[in-house]
């Protein structure tokens, strides 16, 4: 077992684990990137890293800031044009995990990265889409990321930017999209995933210190529960030590 | 062999802009963080423009700046962040208090990039499998649906955005425009494409000789081009590969500034308004060149031969 | 940090067509002129398929010969001809007089492009401005109209191709199939991601961190790609940029071998037939590689360091 | 004036002649090609020649024998895509002269590059449209390049592959094409030019060899005569000799 960790260390290591081996990646700046160099470092050696900014096998040298780091680029395996990332890798079905993060992601998955309040007179005003709409159509399965509280995680957001698995009451399959949509969220205090048959976000996974009312308090929906509930081990000191000397060594990401 | 210069297209930033960009345009600065012209978007500043309509995926610090320094009418983009480092606060105070006012008109990525890839093709549309679910829609008039003649599916479709004017910073081309760009190529050839006049600003004039040498690295060619800028570090805070590193204490460093509306005019006072142009603006910043500077990191080379 | 190679792609031109081109199935052998794949084609007349859908740009000798041979049901193309050099005999008997019987479905060089792209980016169709006046909609139920969803415009829209399988020919790849190409780069990218399965066949494997020294050449990913193929000089009597010329000497002698059924089954006898790969094939040539080894026109390097 | 000269050299002659220096001009193989490096060689040093095959700019340092011949790309100025050469060359506006030839002309500048006789049951079955049904509909003008003969010549194609002035009865504006379509028809006996209002090819210019009443009689239907017909200079030596040691030293397309 490790030393004492940050919810980011934490959610940085679950969400590695959620990679296999030799999966093709669209990988978000910020936590995701984290993640998918832990995975890399640890059991998935041959995971493809996609960024939306045109890097395809993408080997950063040093922990980038924004999605279109020169180290992205430097080493990587191809580099083509943002109409090539959306139309042939994206929208062509070759991704396989995609990772998403919001201001609000509601009881359906649906994720809000536009607006708090209305989308005229907006209270905050958040940066939009970017590629995100598109990665939660298009990825063969998604992966979200979010801090755990009431505010982030509404009955219903304010504003769909990226469809979950109910969008104002259709179905993905009746909105004709081809991949399978949020699987897994990743929070600081559990892992929700997505029920089987209804599409609603249940509590799937508690961490060492967390407890399920605990986590129903910071959900702002009836939050069910899966029959069995799993438990999320800590990080290993091995994670944390990568994590902290290797991938974020200047804590960017980490808090 | 080769086709000698038959316009003088080589001219100063300021006459690039006095010449190209007029109030009321139609303008986009592109770069996907890569070879972002900020120096061009200083100029715009300086010379007091107007009632633009500025496109561009991430409206970036560059937008941010040009919307405080009063340019903007309105903003045409898809993701408006400072990318790990927080929000773009001239835009935010726009859009959630009017201040000043801010038109905005927004899709996703991939709805610009279809965008661009119309306007360049000279097709009215795009069609696109997107926005199903979404309430993009809604917020927008211009992102419809079109049926498509073989299959009856109802398609997501957003029309061609043509502007008046594209500028494209590029790490090498000839004095006839003819760009090649290697690393992150965003969607600038499209841009350029779809675009009634085109601008080039480059880290280094080279020979076309150089061009010929390498023919598949050219993105942008000549034939489409109106102005070229010669204006080494003018993607400063942005990138250009194998030249300068992405300045990210800068990006980092503009949260502050932006969020507070005395410190951003302060900004513009000293760095844009108060430099003739970017080599004063280099000046003024001793250390940063040698900070940013490139390390090696050479390709390999093909043979053209037959 | 570089990744190993998880499966064994690399393999014989043998196995990669028995693997991957079957009976019945749609095959696209793509290359404009430039790494058009007779290696490929030959083993395929070799395993004896038959009842293939065969798609291309332009047919060329390669689909010319394969024709003659009876692996082709049916012909997706553009343009039928030996460019500068005379007919496609083989076809021309097969479409003037049925010998043998073969289906047509035909469109312009961009109506093909179009539906590559289409098939890449999985869409079910592609618009264009185009066939407003020519018969071509008349002799092809495939060619149809979308309406602009903007404009109201009547546009051409063709249907996505997704073939079974898809043949390129590059100049290097590494074990994964990390291809890349320069000189003219044709339709294969669309072609490649539109198929179910792709074969790339390479002048030279080489190491992976050739692909990742210059990673704005790379044309298609490794991830697409089902199988590798070591095979030098693949291409001939087409051309591989940097490594060897067009024979186009035999593009010339092609129209008399094609214009006569009987030299035409004595050409697949000796060369198809009469070897067992194209090692064979180069050694029953004596003289021809030194005709036809490129010369040395080096490009230069570029930077990717930051 | 110029020693003897074949029909071919004329031809390329006085096509290249139609070139203006500076145009950006989408180059068929054969005599369109050899007009078009004459021309550089000549009054036209800057023009920008394009080939379907993705040459842009190309410099060809020997006669090419096919539109993607290798000598093509060496020392060219850009390569690219076919998507992008139909996409954003063509459809995009950007070219200003187009050469098309054809096995049928007809009196509306319609061409056909398909079949001789019905679609189904072909007499003789031809190569088919290329890029010529995008030149012809696209390019600011074109430029059309044929052997005069009764046969090459009908009153109708029998089939359009590449749009003149009047499809089938309706013209380019109700077919909605931007491209102002041929303007010129230059033969082995005289030039042709489009009439401006009826879209008709009518006789323009004869060569110094040829005679009103010849030109006729190998046109399929009844010539019209521009009011003021003008004559044709024969090559020049000049460039009989770049033709001849220069530009198709082997003559494969100088027969």
């Amino acid at each position: 077992m490790g030393s004492e960790y940050s919810p980011q260390e934490m959610m940085a290591c679950v969400a590695a684990r959620e990679l296999r081996d030799g999966e093709v990646v669209f990988v978000g700046i910020g936590l995701p990137n984290l993640a998918c160099n832990l995975a890399r470092a640890l059991h998935a050696p041959n995971l493809t890293l996609i960024y939306e900014s045109g890097a395809v096998g993408a080997v950063p040298e040093r922990l980038p800031l924004s999605i279109g780091d020169p180290t992205l680029v430097t080493g990587s395996l191809m580099v083509c044009s943002m109409a090539d990332v959306f139309q042939c890798f994206l929208q062509g079905g070759r991704i396989e995990v995609g990772f998403l993060g919001g201001a609000q992601i509601d009881r359906w998955g649906n994720i809000n990265t536009t607006v708090i309040g209305s989308y005229d007179k907006p209270q905050v005003r958040l940066p939009g889409s970017g590629g995100a709409a598109e990665i939660a159509a298009h990825a063969k399965r998604t992966v979200l990321v979010s801090m755990l509280s009431p505010r982030a995680f509404p009955e219903a957001v304010d504003f769909i930017t990226s469809p979950g698995h109910k969008c104002r009451g259709k179905s993905r399959t009746e909105l004709g999209m081809s991949g399978s949509g949020p699987v897994t969220v990743i929070t600081d205090h559990a892992i929700l995933e997505v029920e089987e048959g209804t599409g609603e976000l249940v509590l799937a996974a508690l961490y060492p210190t967390s407890t399920e009312s605990g986590v129903r308090e910071r959900v702002g929906w009836e939050l069910r529960s899966n029959p069995s509930l799993a438990s999320v081990a800590a990080p290993t000191a091995h994670e944390l030590e990568l994590l902290r000397t290797v991938i974020d060594p200047n804590r960017r990401f980490l808090a | 062999m080769n086709a000698p210069a038959t316009t003088a297209k080589v001219v100063s930033m300021r006459d690039a802009i006095a010449a190209n960009v007029h109030d009321g345009d139609t303008v986009v600065i592109e770069g996907f963080t890569h070879l972002i012209c900020f120096a061009a978007a200083h100029e715009i500043i300086r010379q007091r423009r107007r009632d633009l309509t500025l496109c561009r995926l991430t409206p970036d610090l560059v937008y941010d700046q040009m919307i405080a320094a009063g340019c903007a009418r309105k903003l045409v983009f898809s993701w408006a962040g400072n990318p790990g480092a927080g929000s773009l606060h001239a835009f935010r105070r726009a859009v959630e208090r009017g201040d000043p006012p801010l038109e905005i008109e927004e899709y996703s990525h991939f709805g610009m990039v279809s965008r661009f890839s119309a306007g360049a093709a000279r097709l009215p549309f795009w069609p696109m499998r997107s926005y199903a679910g979404t309430d993009l829609p809604t917020a927008n008039a211009n992102i419809r649906t079109v049926l498509c003649p073989f299959t009856g599916e109802r398609l997501a479709a957003v029309p061609a955005l043509n502007p008046d004017v594209t500028i494209v910073h590029v790490q090498r081309a000839d004095a006839q425009g003819n760009a090649q760009v290697w690393g992150l190529l965003g969607v600038q050839k499209e841009a350029a494409f779809a675009s009634q006049r085109v601008v080039v600003v480059t880290e280094e004039l080279v020979d076309e000789s150089v061009i010929r040498g390498d023919p598949n690295r050219t993105l942008i060619p000549g034939m489409i081009v109106d102005a070229v800028v010669v204006e080494p570090w003018g993607a400063h805070p942005s990138f250009a590969q194998g030249h300068y590193d992405r300045d990210n204490d800068f990006y980092v460093a503009w949260e502050p500034i932006s969020r507070d509306p005395a410190k951003l005019r302060a900004y513009l006072a000293e760095f844009v308004f108060g430099v003739a142009d970017r080599a004063e603006y280099c000046a003024l910043q001793p250390g940063l060149q040698d900070r940013l500077r490139a390390t090696e990191r050479m390709s390999g080379r093909v043979n053209y031969g037959f």
